[in-house]
């Protein structure tokens, strides 16, 4: 199953070598694609919500359906678009920049990719089933365990599957970064990139089984009558706020370091010099994350925990902002004297820095425990939430592909477009809201469905929705790029940037093995050593012999699909126990792959030698 | 922390009173203009971080504009490559030891006003306690030592802590009164204890601010702080208060029959009695707005009245009691805004 | 990989490492290891949190039978010495006694999940203490369970693997995948500590 | 070549002996301690000194299975060592939030 067959077949072929794939660079168009659509949905149930708010006492859309659109805003951007993004760029980039032909379990990898896809279904069934979920993506006990309908279960379900995904690829990546580096690559001159998917992956490992004992303990609670969270039966919502947090929080720092990791390979290659103090940035990534897990209680101020616990994880949210204001500054002395270049990609990172310093501001004023009393759950913590989730994540991710898109797909994005939709992004992100932190504290609280006229919460939030329209021109025009790029795009080199890394040392698109040979690395910044020494190429570390490759299966699709399959079994088995047959089909389709998978020897295939002689790759 | 605080506050006001003027939010809902200790407190914290803050943001801007302007390539300079700098030991330090000092500034208050606003009722003393209750989507205040109920509208003597323990009789609630305390969440199996102080007589508008249904944005209520021999008064006369008087006009009667004969009154209690399903309905007729938003006009109360789903989604109200027609509504309209127990009205408040 | 690769004459010292894709399957083993960590913490703290809220109904200390449980106990630390065992003898490169001591291990497991059973059974029927009953019960249920359902899914892994390879023997492509069923035997194990410590003795105490 | 690996195989094998010695002692002291922390529970000794000594038996237990059991105390263990570290440290603190900083 190679690209080479897939392109003289026809899209039967395509498909089937995509639902078959264990490559992960076909992963990540998997993950992008998955990604974009729910990124749309996401998008699109922002907009509605802008228009409701555009005018006091609106009435646009229902009470109800605003708190379902507001929750599915939430887990869909959170869980089903910017989770995506992440890992589709860990999958086309990691491998390529440690030097290894795949990751460690590609077939795990696969499997990572259609439990998220199979997540994300499920949760947006629910609109075509009789409701979204409407309890905040937060989804607060008892709101979320006694709110009606099949909504909630949905989210639950949904964030379970994909949660498993999620740990998967998650463990993958770190196995991958430890045992597959290529000779030479010592963990002090892995690109920061790959560390900060390094600490991220281990966040994933270590945040999500809190996430996935709170769906549970809810599922049970909604489908099974148990009474975790029925303060009448001695239950306890604060468990389900804790559990959320604990895995919440960190999450927080699973989005935004794969994206710090992003400008600091963007902003180093196009100032043309090495990332300033790599030591330190390594510390700071790693001390973010250690501190993520040290403040989940941030969020939960006004719960009434007690000052003792408040003020203690007021100041160790406060400590965030030192490793934090570490790598703002190694970034501007990175650029510091430097040779800019402003393409897209450097563009969205020169955004990135005053957008994100005001998030961190705003991040450093919510710590203040006492000063939280006000902007909890207020417009302030939207807007603040926002700088840092859209003007950190999103940003990172919009430098990314238009950075590693050549490398991605053979083609360059085109540059005039993407700057056009960094400017009305840009804009209008900032129009959106920089007004929010005021109409925070003047009163607006937050997931408020109208507010009343004669507030002086009118022109904020007109002001906003405007800035939303434009938003959402800069996206269109982002789309059409793509679009624009795959039918005319150019065809681009190796190396179209003047990279650094050992991704540009090989063709675009790279071919499945990635690396003839696997080269040795021998300092920071591998492929810039080499050409300030005036090598062409890295040098390899073994002679050319055969290459040992994954076979692709069918069965990870299978696996997802009986637990997709399953799930609605477990949901409506509420209503009737005749829903069990569905539970139980889908979970023997699930065990019946994993069995299968566990009897049958899977020992790969090997490229020959002759093969990668001739240059073709099969 | 307030004698050095006082300079920033001077600074603050010559600024947020421009602010003000250009529209920076309703007086006695914004944060930004405060009329009680705990907003007081929060804002001053708020300013103190604003202006480290700024100070730290303007600090990489002037290096960024720098840099940009100074660094960009220009034409020519294609090849040329800069010197490859590792790092800077010294700089490392700098800019990880002076943020330290900076959040060391904005913590030592923190946790000192973390502690200050959660200071209990010193033991014995005979400050004024409410049991606050939030209920899908309304509020109840009870005061159990006066033996006085009331819901939507919270009366409180200004200049003196009220302690307030809340709790929730369905799902998470937040009680927020932006312009006197900041907020408190209300959950359902423990009870929260904060105290408000309003320092001058006014109306101020609460909010829930955790999401608990379809009409979370509509779960408004209202402290209003009146001089303390204004509460007195107003305890007495609502402790003194007939749940069964008579109204006087005819159509005020007929809709105190209809009050109980359409069934309102297995919910809605009046009086002093404690708790029910729906808000007490006491002094009604003073109430400052009607179902927490509603402007307090007849025509209003009368929508309500026959059709509380299409003003509030999701109350507890709809489907709840006989139907009424058109006539009836007016009637038991006319008897609920009679019920004004009390000479001290929110106006007194605001009149000030 | 050739079958000669996977099966040369002489086994490496320890096979579960000798290749890549075994050194992978070990480490990948131990980091869900991590993660389960966290995952048994947060039923643990959940259960602790709740361990009080019987809403009328039993309480820990009037229900749990601590004969039971030290058989139950028993049982399970002898199983992760037998899988000790078998992995000696994997190491040795003796197929057959390491599907012996599997054998053994298999056996111990379940037996303890028929005591388990057994108990759960009798707390519903005699007790009247289900996982409806309070938030107390919900919770023991739950971390009782989800460490059964840790042994039942070991059982069947244990199980498959052992007739999956009866016939063709130890070679370098199964040894990891026994050597990580082990590791999860004996996790199972750490976490049945922690559950007779703080679920039964502690809940006797009181 | 040949009795060189079968000397090192030898070696292995003893190896292996003497590592199954301390497991077996390792075993012996894991059941020692399970009975002491039956016992304690079944005479009733006192509750606040009982509850302790149950959470080191415990911790000690534990020690043992990831030490001598898992092989954490072997070379090639540093990785897993970590992360395992990692979860501990989460699943303390989240331990510890569940049991302090909820109600009560």
């Amino acid at each position: 199953m190679s690209t080479a067959i897939a392109q003289k077949q026809g899209f039967g072929a395509i498909l089937w070598d995509y639902l078959t794939t264990v490559d992960h660079k076909k992963i990540a168009h998997l993950y992008l694609f998955g990604g974009g659509f729910f990124f749309i949905i996401g998008g699109l149930e922002a907009m509605i919500i802008r228009i409701q708010l555009i005018k006091p006492a609106n009435d646009f859309v229902s009470a109800g359906f605003y708190n379902e659109l507001l929750t599915m805003h939430g887990t869909t951007m959170i869980f089903f678009a910017a989770m995506p993004f992440i890992f589709a760029l860990m999958n086309a980039v990691v491998p390529l920049q440690i030097g290894a032909r795949d990751v460690a379990f590609p077939f795990l990898n696969a499997l990572g990719f259609w439990l998220f896809l199979a997540g994300g279904l499920i949760l947006n069934a629910s609109w075509l089933l009789g409701g979204a979920p409407d309890a905040g993506w937060t989804a607060y006990a008892p709101l979320s365990t006694t709110s009606p309908g099949h909504g909630v279960d949905f989210y639950v379900l949904g964030l379970q599957i994909s949660g498993a995904g999620t740990l998967i690829g998650g463990i993958n990546f770190l196995v991958t970064i430890v045992n597959m580096r290529a000779p030479g690559m010592t963990y002090m001159r892995m690109p920061l990139f790959t560390w900060t998917i390094f600490v991220t992956s281990a966040l994933i490992l270590f945040a999500f089984p809190a996430l996935t004992v709170g769906l549970f303990l809810m599922m049970f609670d909604r489908l099974f009558g148990s009474a975790f969270f029925n303060p009448d039966m001695g239950g306890n919502t604060i468990i389900w706020e804790h559990l959320f947090w604990i895995f919440g929080h960190p999450e927080v720092y699973i989005l935004i370091l794969p994206a710090f990791g992003v400008f600091s390979e963007v902003i180093p290659t196009f100032s043309k010099k090495r990332l300033f103090g790599y030591t330190a940035m390594v510390f700071a990534t790693v001390l973010i994350g250690f501190l993520g897990f040290m403040v989940w209680a941030h969020h939960m101020f006004t719960v009434g925990l007690g000052p003792a616990a408040n003020a203690i994880f007021a100041v160790a949210t406060m400590a965030i902002a030192v490793p934090t204001g570490v790598k703002i500054f190694n970034w501007l002395f990175t650029m510091w004297g430097g040779s800019i270049r402003v393409t897209t990609a450097m563009l969205w990172a020169l955004g990135f820095i005053p957008t994100f310093t005001l998030g961190g501001m705003t991040g450093v004023m919510l710590a203040s425990a006492v000063a939280d009393y006000q902007y909890q759950d207020s417009y302030f913590v939207v807007a603040h939430f926002h700088y840092v989730i859209v003007g950190g994540v999103i940003f990172g991710i919009f430098a990314s592909l238009h950075y590693w898109w050549p490398k991605m797909f053979g083609k360059m994005l085109n540059e005039k477009l993407g700057k056009l939709t960094f400017w009305t992004f840009f804009i209008g992100f900032h129009l959106t809201f920089f007004i929010q932190h005021f109409l925070g504290l003047m009163g607006m609280p937050r997931r408020t469905w109208t507010y009343l006229p004669g507030q002086g919460l009118d022109n904020g939030n007109l002001i906003s929705t405007i800035g939303a329209f434009l938003m959402a021109f800069g996206v269109i025009v982002f789309f059409y790029n793509v679009v624009y790029t795959a039918i005319k795009g150019e065809k681009v080199s190796n190396d179209p940037w003047d990279g650094r890394t050992l991704e540009w040392t090989i063709a675009s698109p790279p071919p499945h093995y990635n690396f003839k040979q696997i080269p040795l690395v021998r300092g920071l910044d591998a492929l810039w050593v080499e050409k300030m020494e005036g090598n062409k190429n890295l040098m390899p570390s073994e002679p050319l012999d055969d290459i040992h490759m994954p076979n692709s299966s069918i069965l990870p699709f299978v696996m997802s699909l009986g637990l997709f399959i399953a799930s609605f079994g477990f949901i409506y088995q509420v209503d009737d126990l005749r829903w069990l047959i569905v539970l139980i089909g889908g979970m023997l389709i699930t065990f019946g792959a994993m069995f299968v998978r566990s009897v049958k020897d899977d020992h790969g295939h090997h490229i020959h030698k002759e093969d990668l002689e001739k240059g073709d790759g099969l | 922390m307030k004698g050095w605080m006082g300079k920033f506050r001077v600074l603050f006001i010559l600024g947020s009173t421009a602010l003000v003027l250009s529209g920076c939010g309703l007086e006695n809902l914004t944060a930004l203009d405060p009329k009680g200790y705990g907003a007081q407190v929060s804002l001053d914290l708020i300013i103190l971080s604003i202006v480290i803050m700024v100070f730290v943001f303007l600090v990489v801007m002037v290096i960024y504009t720098f840099v940009f302007f100074r660094f960009r390539q220009k034409k020519g300079q294609e090849d040329v490559i800069p010197k490859q700098v590792e790092g800077n030991k010294v700089l490392e330090v700098i800019w990880t030891v002076i943020p330290i000092i900076l959040l060391l500034i904005l913590a030592v208050p923190t946790v000192t006003a973390t502690f200050d606003l959660a200071e209990g009722q010193p033991e014995g003393s005979d400050l004024l306690n409410v049991n606050v209750t939030g209920n899908q989507y309304w509020w109840n205040f009870s005061y159990d030592d006066l033996d006085v109920q009331t819901s939507q509208d919270l009366y409180i003597p200004t200049g003196e802590r009220v302690y307030i323990d809340m709790k929730s009789s369905d799902v998470i609630h937040s009680f927020w009164l932006p312009s006197i305390s900041g907020k408190m969440d209300v959950n359902p199996e423990n009870e929260n204890t904060m105290f408000i102080e309003a320092q001058e007589e006014g109306v101020y508008w609460g909010k829930c601010a955790e999401l608990c249904g379809p009409s979370h944005s509509l779960m408004d209520f209202r402290v209003v702080a009146v001089s303390p021999d204004e509460f007195d008064q107003w305890v007495t006369d609502m402790k003194n208060v007939d749940p069964e008087a008579e109204p006087e006009t005819a159509s005020a009667q007929e809709g105190k029959q209809l009050f109980s004969d359409k069934g309102c009154i297995s919910c809605h209690a009046l009086g002093s009695s404690p708790t029910a399903i729906g808000p007490n309905l006491t002094s009604f007729g003073s109430r400052t707005k009607f179902a927490g938003i509603l402007d307090p006009t007849k025509e209003n109360l009368v929508d309500w009245i026959m059709d509380p789903e299409s003003i509030k989604p999701g109350n507890k109200m709809t489907g709840n009691y006989k139907e009424v027609t058109e006539e009836e509504a007016s009637k038991i309209a006319d008897y609920l805004l009679q019920l004004e127990p009390s000479e001290i009205t929110p106006e007194d408040a605001e009149s000030e | 990989m050739s079958d000669h690769t996977l099966n040369p004459e002489k086994m490496p010292h320890n096979p579960e490492k000798a290749t890549l894709e075994g050194k992978n399957k070990f480490l990948a083993f131990w980091f869900f290891l991590g993660g389960e960590t966290v995952l048994f913490a947060s039923l643990f703290g959940t259960y602790l949190a709740l361990k009080g809220s019987t809403n009328g109904g039993p309480a820990a200390e009037e229900i749990f039978e601590l004969e039971l449980v030290f058989v139950m106990t028993m049982l399970l630390l002898t199983s992760s010495l037998t899988s000790v065992y078998a992995m000696y003898h994997m190491k040795n490169n003796n197929f057959g006694k390491m599907q012996l001591w599997l054998g053994v291990t298999v056996l111990l497991g379940i037996g303890f999940l028929s005591f388990e059973i057994y108990e759960f059974t009798n707390y519903i029927t005699n007790e009247d203490f289900t996982f409806r009953t309070s938030a107390f019960g919900s919770a023991f249920y739950t971390l009782v369970g989800f460490h059964g359902g840790h042994v039942t899914f070991g059982l069947l892994w244990i199980i498959t693997l052992m007739i999956r390879n009866a016939k063709r023997g130890l070679n370098l492509y199964n040894a990891p995948k026994f050597y990580i069923a082990s590791l999860y035997w004996h996790f199972i194990d750490v976490v049945w500590v922690f559950i007779f410590t703080v679920v039964y003795l502690m809940g006797k105490v009181g | 070549m040949v009795s060189n690996s079968n000397s090192s195989s030898e070696y292995n094998r003893k190896k292996n002996k003497e590592e199954m010695k301390q497991q077996l002692i390792t075993f012996t002291l894991m059941i020692v301690f399970t009975l002491i922390a039956f016992s304690m529970v079944i005479f009733e000794f006192d509750k606040l000194y009982v509850i302790p000594v149950l959470l080191i038996l415990a911790v000690v237990q534990v020690i043992f299975q990831l030490y001598y059991f898992m092989h954490m105390k072997n070379k090639d263990h540093e990785m897993p060592a970590f992360m395992f570290y990692g979860g501990l440290t989460v699943a303390t603190i989240t331990i510890l939030t569940l049991s302090v900083i909820t109600w009560w």
